[in-house]
């Protein structure tokens, strides 16, 4: 940590930046939060440890229109949205100090605070076991209880963008110990399920919906000006679910509009304060799209054609659907 | 003895492309080639007009079943309108089923000009199939029912 | 066991409209058409006082708040002077008579004809739609002209075809003893005899005494400049009214969304001394 | 609020037989808007028109829904009828309750009930319907021919006597198509080729038309009155400005091993040829394939003994670039392939043979020069037999649904032909009907049977099996019901017809629509035949439907007409039902920029103000011109920043809402 | 005072929805939110925050206020049926029952809302003490003791039995309903067993009280949140800073226990006509203020303001001192961007 302050503070002091996106420690360890710094002594704040889960990359968008540079950190998966992002020009590559920085996972806090660990001060990860330091002493728990669920199932320890790398190494296992878990693992399994007991699982999750919309607003792929819901060109505005088909039409919609799009950043599953696993909707797609029309990660590069703006002559046909069945 | 009229008659929107499946539907007509009355058609210029908010609007609003016909692949009228349909229908089905709502529910089918007795087929095919599902109750916003 | 008092016993809630009958619709300008509103029964929907509001609704098309611009002293019903500029008002303007629409009010405070303003000397200043709410006013004051002083009106809009209530401004307004009307427009215009200019300018180039309570009401830049005038003119705050627009979903300062510091506007307002106004965070 | 004015059409007994009209009338008067609504038994007549036309006056209406046929039928009526009333064409809405209602449904009630939700839903829209105004876009006084054939050349001829370019674009080294392969041609027994070569001449010498032989059409992109086409010149190896067509170079080509697909592959030619001796132009290409030059190195006897150097074996494929504003569709045909139909012994014996492989035998430039011979030993024949719809009038999947029109004809030519040079042949002809409809062809064809002499049996054939230097055929007859068992010498088969193999790809490059057996489909069956439904596309000849040579031609001459006629327009009104971005609502992200197909949209860095936020903001901005309004980029964008006017978001869902209401 | 043995709260909300609706706190797909009672729900008073409050119980997150129709040009105005069956809300936390106290002053303050009004008038509520308070709990702050959660019927869980006080004339007429099931510990008729009773909840609540006071949270300077500081306030800088990371969602309104802003809204249901209803809005929604010709609160940063604002200095100065914060807590620990009132009260009040 000390080494990223020490840089961000030679970037800003040679004028290479004008400011620095990153976290800052809040009240209770467990809950750093994004922000700015725009003077060296700023960061004493300054703060990244796993519990600094937030993806800074959304918040270029708004850094952008701002004069010079901004530096700011990003981990390894934030690096895809940011990508994705430049190739949907609304951020500036060219207006952003990219520091990567490694990642071993990010933790869920609550998970951490309902083991029972409690004064939480800082966190660090050691192999696969969680060690926290508290008010109470030093702390430990088995790193897989901890991490988000996106965590679990890590995607990959590359930056696809970076002007430098600090405490990453390029072409790090992925997955926490390097282990990477099967992030279709959930979708599969309710593929599997019978459709009664599928649309029983999404009415339940998709019943706690209370439409705060912390989803639609993290989500770097989310990153339109007006969104469909809060305008009326479909009559489409919706501030409350008043009915259980608006909890179905609002995710719904929103997973088809980032579908090819989202980078599985898992941000969504990340903030939704009721814990609906949002992610499983945007996975679904993620997979479909690599079964139907090859293997495609959106945010690995800048230029390719997300796979709703592309087509091939072979490409199957939606009866496919039901031919092949159980929601596979 | 009073007989109640309960036969399920089934709502059934169909999308059809201006150029080719619309023409077919009109070639249905003109051949006299029957199919049930409950399969209303709405004319968009291209598939790909058609919006996912449109089929799940229709669902919201108590259709039991939406259908969505255009040019075979390769014959658009836009040269590759159906192309993107057939990615977007494909992805957008797999979701609906996904969250357990029946499949047989939605259908793309491909109608030419010429396939008037195809354009009948499909659809007397396909409001079987919502027969057979029965009253759509997954997707539909309960302050559009009686 | 319910023992409580609903059931009937209550009147509705005040979120709960009446069904107005448009019974006449009058084209003021291009873009101005007055609704003539009244119940069922033809009677007039409800009492109010000058410078209260009433929401318009069209079912499934939208609601919206306009001030009252007939005055209470009307017995037969309530006007509204309305302005096309969204999709309810764009549906407003293609209405006829006869047509329903549902009406709720009347919400928020008055001008003070009753205390402050009774026995004064009034300046009403109004520009373009901003006439509305003054007219009620207006209207009021002229019906029970012994109980007020001299009445100055000085009305001022883009255009002459962009003066609201023109006939009756020149028929009644303009007839009635102990009433001035000074007329403006912004730019010259064939036609047009009158005086040219903005409302603030002219306002000046009147040189009215001070010794008159003012009431303004107008685009938010026309407030401006007539707030800067009047001061200039040796007014102090507490002798000038206006009300502010009219951002309102609920009318009874509860939504939330009218709040600028402690204040409702659609309750606490929409009518405002100035000198109140300025103890607000501007927000307005 | 709109005022709506509903005109329900009786269409005679065709929408009244099955719809109360009077209840549709009914209920479209209390939808909501509905000012007006009126029936009449033919709303399209001038006097319905008329009742459109004053109650749009009368009643101060600002849009209208007719409820009678298909808007592909009548809409352009009614948006006329508006326009004379002074209403915006583009507030006219039809509702379908003919093709898709009346037409289809026997149940009075059901019939009555759709109808109504159709007129509704057809109401709901023209509530959201807003005035359009279409725009012009330019006519190119230039039009391109698909094809070298008979079709191609009387439609470019036609054209380019009327005074237009027109550019031939032919696969074959030249053209004449079909026709240059036919002997003689029914039922006036004309020599083909002395028919057909004046034609080619004559379109190779007009000064209006360019023809490109050994090319192909590679891209088509543009739209009506203003296409852009690319078009591959194929490398001919010889310098066609340069060559004398004086022939030695086929004499001394030492390849002579290609099979001659002039003469349907029964003999051989040289490695460089041209196809037949009238060819035009009378420039020989090299057959790359064949050539010992281009297969290894060695050889070039062509190059030496062509005095005129004409010889370029570096010469390359050019692409021609040029611009049409209207696009002929002349593809033609080929017999389908006889895999399938085993049965007949056609891929077993060489004297099993097509109609058009006689057509070659029979002609004097042919494989036999002229004799009548069998392909195996090269002896005349005694007994012939004719086998009618092969492939033709199919059942099953192995052929094609549909009479291929020419065969009937054709066969009782050939077998009169036979007769009349050959007394001695038998000449026996299986069929399922004889189909003679068409000028003087019934009389030839009886003059077949009853002049001379040739056999024909109804019934079908459902062996031939060679036997020795025999063929053993076995039918039915089906009036006699027996059972035929006979020898024969040669069978003919009367090959089913099928639109040229290339003409999918090019219909797909002219998004032009195809029916299931490959041919193209018209505008309208009856009204319109000649017309692709992709406005700018004519089709002439078979790539339309079967048909025989005078048929070809009439088509093809109204195919140049209507090519005149819109060639003859300085500028074309475009659809105003393009899409059009809402800047405020616009992310710049792309999406729909990606999905369309016309290249229509591009971004801007524009000013707005959005509620009070003033910024700068990569837009994406449409160009009308280009657009062509499928709306492809509405269901791309995210945010639903574009829409399609004529068939808006909004628009759409009111339709869906009053159809499930 | 009165007692039941934990093992048997099943039997007493079955015997409470007897009579009646019972919300309680239900934990359903791995969450726990007040719902209806039922014997297959499986109820959660472990849980000390549910996600979002019991607010929904009187001032749902969606209700429909009338529906209308059109039939021929005439319009028919058929208003909600207010509501009229009794319920009990169970569980209720002490910086909850709080919160209505403080939509109270906005719902039934002239004129009263009768949709809320109806539903106040029919719920009992049952609050619940809080056995282990959190670090994210700084209701301390508000002058609320988690220990003495107040409302109709108050009670706490102590080891293996729940103690049950009535406080108002609804609170007893809901204790004699319950009669059979609620052992009686009142001093008049059962001394030994009131003294026992006494002693553990006086032992319960101090030790509330202990953890309370040493809870990270507890000890929050609010000095600066006066009145007389708007302007000053509303014109401090430091929003600029705060306001950065905030998203724009609404979690933080949501889960809130005391945000009330809504909005009214059509939905037209076809031919079951127009239905008008409201629903919850968030003053941190860009649109929250947009209107046809212009939004009065252009940047995120006015709208973060205005949700303080409110919280902290305008709802006070129309309510006699009273903040529209309950310190629940709930934002602390769901904000996205994990940012809270409580980053802004230490802030704006110069803590920080």
């Amino acid at each position: 940590m000390q080494e990223l302050i020490t840089r961000a503070k030679e970037l800003l002091a040679d004028g290479t930046v004008s400011r620095v996106l990153g976290w800052k420690k809040g009240d209770m360890g467990w809950d750093p939060e994004p922000a700015y710094f725009e003077k060296e002594e700023d960061l004493k704040d300054f703060v990244y440890n796993p519990f600094c889960g937030a993806n800074l990359s959304k918040y270029l968008i708004a850094a952008g229109k701002l004069p010079g540079t901004t530096l700011v950190f990003l981990k390894p998966c934030d690096t895809y949205s940011f990508n994705q992002l430049t190739k949907e020009h609304r951020v500036k590559r060219e207006k952003t100090y990219i520091i990567g920085v490694g990642c071993h996972g990010t933790l869920k806090a609550e998970k951490v605070l309902s083991a029972g660990i409690k004064g939480i001060e800082d966190a660090a990860i050691e192999g696969d076991t969680l060690k926290v330091k508290t008010l109470y002493g030093e702390k430990e728990m088995p790193l897989m209880d901890a991490l988000l669920e996106r965590c679990q199932v890590c995607k990959g320890k590359t930056h696809v963008v970076f002007d430098e790398l600090i405490g990453a190494e390029e072409g790090e296992e992925a997955g926490p110990g390097g282990l990477a878990g099967n992030r279709f693992a959930k979708v599969e399994e309710l593929e599997a399920m019978p459709p009664k007991e599928r649309f029983a699982f999404w009415q339940e999750q998709l019943s706690k919906c209370i439409r705060c919309n912390a989803c639609r607003n993290v989500c770097p792929a989310c990153s339109c000006l007006k969104c469909v819901f809060d305008g009326n060109q479909f009559d489409s505005s919706q501030k409350a679910n008043a009915d259980t088909f608006e909890e179905q039409m609002f995710h719904i919609i929103r997973a088809y509009h980032v579908a090819g799009r989202c980078t599985d950043c898992g941000e969504c599953s990340r903030v939704c304060p009721e814990g609906i696993p949002l992610q499983l909707l945007n996975r679904k797609f993620i997979k479909d799209i690599n079964t139907f029309y090859g293997e495609y990660q959106a945010g690995a590069d800048t230029e390719s054609r997300a796979p709703l703006t592309d087509f091939t002559f072979e490409d199957v046909e939606p009866g496919i659907v039901s031919e092949r069945g159980g929601g596979r | 003895m009073q007989v109640e009229n309960t036969e399920f008659r089934p709502k059934i929107v169909a999308f059809c492309c201006n150029w080719c499946s619309y023409a077919g539907a009109d070639l249905a007509g003109s051949s006299r080639l029957a199919y049930p009355a409950d399969v209303k058609i709405i004319r968009v210029p291209c598939s790909c007009r058609v919006n996912p908010m449109f089929i799940l609007r229709a669902f919201q609003r108590g259709a039991d079943g939406v259908i969505l016909c255009g040019c075979h692949p390769g014959d658009c009228h836009y040269t590759t309108g159906n192309y993107y349909t057939r990615r977007r229908m494909t992805l957008l089905f797999s979701m609906l089923d996904y969250l357990g709502v029946e499949h047989g529910r939605t259908r793309v089918e491909w109608v030419s000009a010429a396939e008037g007795v195809k354009f009948s087929t499909t659809m007397n095919e396909f409001v079987a199939k919502i027969h057979e599902l029965g009253e759509n109750v997954r997707l539909e916003d309960l302050r559009c029912k009686n | 066991m319910c023992e409580c008092s609903c059931g009937g016993k209550t009147k509705p809630d005040t979120l709960i409209p009446m069904i107005g009958v448009i019974t006449d619709i009058r084209t003021e300008t291009p873009d101005v058409k007055t609704f003539r509103v009244v119940g069922r029964d033809g009677k007039k929907l409800f009492e109010h006082m000058p410078g209260q509001c009433a929401f318009v609704s069209v079912p499934g098309v939208g609601e919206a708040m306009f001030s009252i611009t007939s005055s209470p002293t009307n017995t037969e019903f309530q006007e509204f002077s309305i302005k096309r500029c969204g999709t309810l008002t764009d549906y407003l303007h293609n209405m006829t008579a006869g047509e329903e629409i549902t009406v709720r009010g009347p919400y928020g405070n008055s001008f003070p004809v009753e205390t402050a303003l009774k026995g004064q000397n009034l300046l009403f200043i109004a520009g373009g739609i901003g006439l509305a709410p003054l007219r009620s006013v207006i209207n009021y004051v002229l019906d029970k002209r012994d109980s007020y002083g001299a009445v100055d009106i000085l009305y001022g809009s883009r255009s002459m075809d962009d003066l609201v209530q023109l006939k009756e401004i020149r028929e009644v307004w303009a007839k009635t003893p102990g009433v001035d009307v000074y007329l403006t427009i912004d730019r010259e215009q064939e036609g047009w005899d009158g005086h040219v200019g903005f409302v603030p300018s002219y306002l000046k180039e009147l040189e009215f005494a001070t010794d008159k309570t003012v009431l303004v009401c107008g685009p938010p830049i026309m407030i401006k400049f007539v707030l800067a005038a009047l001061t200039e003119m040796g007014f102090d705050k507490t002798q000038v009214y206006t009300t502010l627009e009219l951002r309102m979903k609920c009318g009874v300062g509860k939504c939330g969304r009218c709040n600028i510091g402690s204040k409702y506007v659609c309750k606490d307002g929409p009518v405002f001394r100035c000198d109140e106004i300025d103890e607000l965070p501007p927000e307005y | 609020m709109h005022r709506i004015g509903v005109f329900v059409c009786h269409c005679g007994t065709n929408i009244a037989a099955t719809v109360d009209i009077d209840r549709v009338v009914a209920a479209a008067a209390k939808e909501p808007g509905v000012v007006h609504a009126e029936d009449y038994q033919y709303m399209c007549s001038e006097a319905g028109q008329l009742k459109v036309r004053e109650a749009i006056k009368e009643k101060q209406l600002t849009g209208i829904v007719v409820c009678s046929c298909s808007p592909r039928m009548h809409e352009n009526t009614f948006r006329q009828a508006a326009q004379r009333a002074g209403l915006n064409p583009y507030m006219v809405e039809i509702a379908n309750i003919r093709e898709h209602c009346s037409w289809i449904h026997k149940d009075r009630e059901e019939a009555t009930e759709k109808a109504i939700i159709l007129a509704r839903a057809a109401i709901a829209k023209v509530m959201l319907n807003a005035p359009l105004t279409a725009g012009t876009s330019r006519v190119v006084k230039r039009a391109l021919v698909i094809g070298g054939g008979i079709a191609g050349i009387q439609t470019a001829l036609d054209i380019a006597e009327a005074g237009y370019k027109v550019d031939i674009v032919e696969k074959t080294p030249s053209i004449g198509g079909r026709m240059s392969q036919l002997d003689k041609t029914f039922p006036t027994l004309d020599c083909s080729a002395c028919i057909l070569t004046p034609k080619m001449v004559e379109a190779a010498a007009h000064e209006n038309i360019t023809i490109y032989t050994y090319s192909e059409v590679e891209k088509v992109t543009g739209f009506v009155g203003d296409f852009h086409v690319e078009i591959r010149k194929k490398a001919r190896s010889v310098d066609m400005s340069k060559c004398t067509g004086c022939g030695v170079c086929q004499e001394k080509c030492p390849s002579k091993k290609a099979p001659n697909e002039f003469n349907r592959g029964l003999d051989k030619r040289s490695a460089i040829y041209t196809p037949f001796a009238q060819a035009i132009p009378n420039v020989p290409v090299i057959d790359r394939e064949h050539c010992i030059k281009f297969k290894t190195g060695k050889c070039g006897v062509c190059a030496k003994v062509c005095q005129a150097g004409a010889i370029d074996y570096e010469q390359k494929d050019e692409i021609i670039t040029e611009n049409y504003g209207a696009i002929v569709v002349a593809t033609g045909f080929d017999t389908i392939k006889l895999d399938k139909y085993d049965e007949y012994a056609y891929n077993q014996s060489p004297d099993v043979i097509t109609s058009l492989e006689l057509e070659r035998i029979m002609n004097a430039a042919g494989p036999t020069k002229g004799h009548l011979e069998r392909m195996s030993d090269h002896r005349a024949p005694k007994s012939m037999v004719f086998i009618q719809c092969v492939g033709s009038r199919c059942a099953d999947n192995r052929g094609k649904s549909y009479c291929s029109k020419i065969c009937c004809m054709y066969t009782a030519k050939h077998a009169m032909l036979i007769r009349d040079k050959y007394p001695d042949v038998d000449v026996t002809v299986f069929y399922i009907d004889v189909r003679t409809p068409g000028k003087n062809f019934d009389e030839f064809y009886r003059r077949a049977v009853e002049e001379y002499g040739v056999h024909y049996i109804k019934g079908q054939v459902g062996k031939v099996a060679p036997q020795g230097d025999k063929l053993l055929v076995q039918g039915v007859d089906l009036l006699d019901n027996r059972r035929i068992l006979m020898e024969t010498d040669m069978v003919v088969l009367a090959t089913a017809i099928e639109p040229n193999p290339d003409v999918r790809k090019i219909a797909t490059m002219l998004t032009a629509s195809i029916d299931t057996n490959n041919f193209l489909t018209e505008s309208h069956a009856k009204l319109r035949p000649v017309e692709s439904p992709t406005a700018g596309i004519f089709l002439s000849g078979v790539c339309q439907g079967p048909k025989d040579i005078p048929e070809t031609v009439a088509q093809a001459g109204a195919a140049a007409v209507k090519v005149v006629g819109l060639l003859a327009k300085d500028h074309l009104v475009t659809n105003p039902c393009v899409a059009k971005s809402d800047t405020l609502l616009c992310n710049g992200c792309s999406s729909c920029e990606k999905v369309c197909p016309y290249g229509a949209i591009s971004y801007e860095e524009q000013e707005v103000n959005d509620h009070g936020i003033r910024e700068t903001r990569r837009v994406a901005v449409v160009n009308s011109a280009l657009c062509q309004g499928c709306g492809a980029c509405t269901v791309a964008c995210p945010s639903g920043a574009m829409d399609l006017q004529g068939f808006s978001n909004r628009q759409i869902l009111a339709e869906v809402d009053a159809i499930c209401r | 005072m009165y007692r039941i043995d934990k093992s048997r709260l099943a039997e007493l909300f079955a015997a409470i929805s007897g009579n009646q609706d019972l919300f309680l706190p239900l934990r359903k797909a791995d969450q726990t939110n007040y719902g209806l009672w039922s014997e297959e729900e499986c109820f959660d008073l472990d849980t000390l925050k549910t996600v979002k409050s019991a607010k929904d119980c009187f001032f749902p997150q969606s209700e429909v206020l009338y529906r209308c129709k059109n039939e021929d040009g005439k319009l028919s105005i058929d208003p909600q049926k207010l509501c009229d069956r009794p319920f009990v809300v169970f569980g209720m936390r002490a910086c909850d029952v709080k919160a209505i106290e403080v939509l109270d002053r906005v719902f039934l303050s002239d004129p009263v809302d009768t949709f809320y009004a109806a539903r106040r008038e029919h719920g009992t509520i049952v609050s619940l003490a809080c056995h282990e308070p959190e670090e994210t709990c700084f209701c301390k702050n508000f002058g609320i003791d988690a220990a003495e959660p107040g409302a109709d019927v108050e009670t706490w869980i102590i080891e293996d039995g729940l103690y049950w006080k009535p406080l108002t004339e609804k609170g007893e007429a809901l204790t004699v309903s319950l009669a059979g099931l609620l052992e009686n510990a009142d001093a008049a008729s059962t001394p030994d067993a009131a003294e026992k009773a006494e002693k553990a909840v006086a032992k319960e609540q101090s030790s509330i009280r202990e953890i309370i006071e040493k809870l990270p949270l507890s000890h929050l300077d609010l000095s600066r949140f006066k009145p007389e500081n708007t302007m000053e306030l509303f014109d401090s800088p430091l929003w600029e800073e705060l306001y950065k990371p905030c998203l724009a969602c609404g979690t933080c309104t949501f889960v809130c226990p005391t945000c009330q802003c809504y909005d009214i809204r059509d939905f037209d249901g076809g031919k079951n006509g127009v239905q008008r209803y409201r629903c919850w809005d968030s003053c941190m929604y860009s649109d929250f203020t947009m209107m046809a010709h212009g939004n009065l609160r252009t940047s995120q940063m006015q709208r973060f303001r205005q949700r303080f604002m409110h919280k902290l200095v305008y709802y006070p100065a129309n309510n006699d001192g009273l903040y529209s914060c309950v310190g629940c807590g709930r934002c602390v620990s769901k904000c996205p961007a994990s940012l809270n009132i409580v980053k802004v009260i230490k802030k704006m009040g110069g803590e920080a």
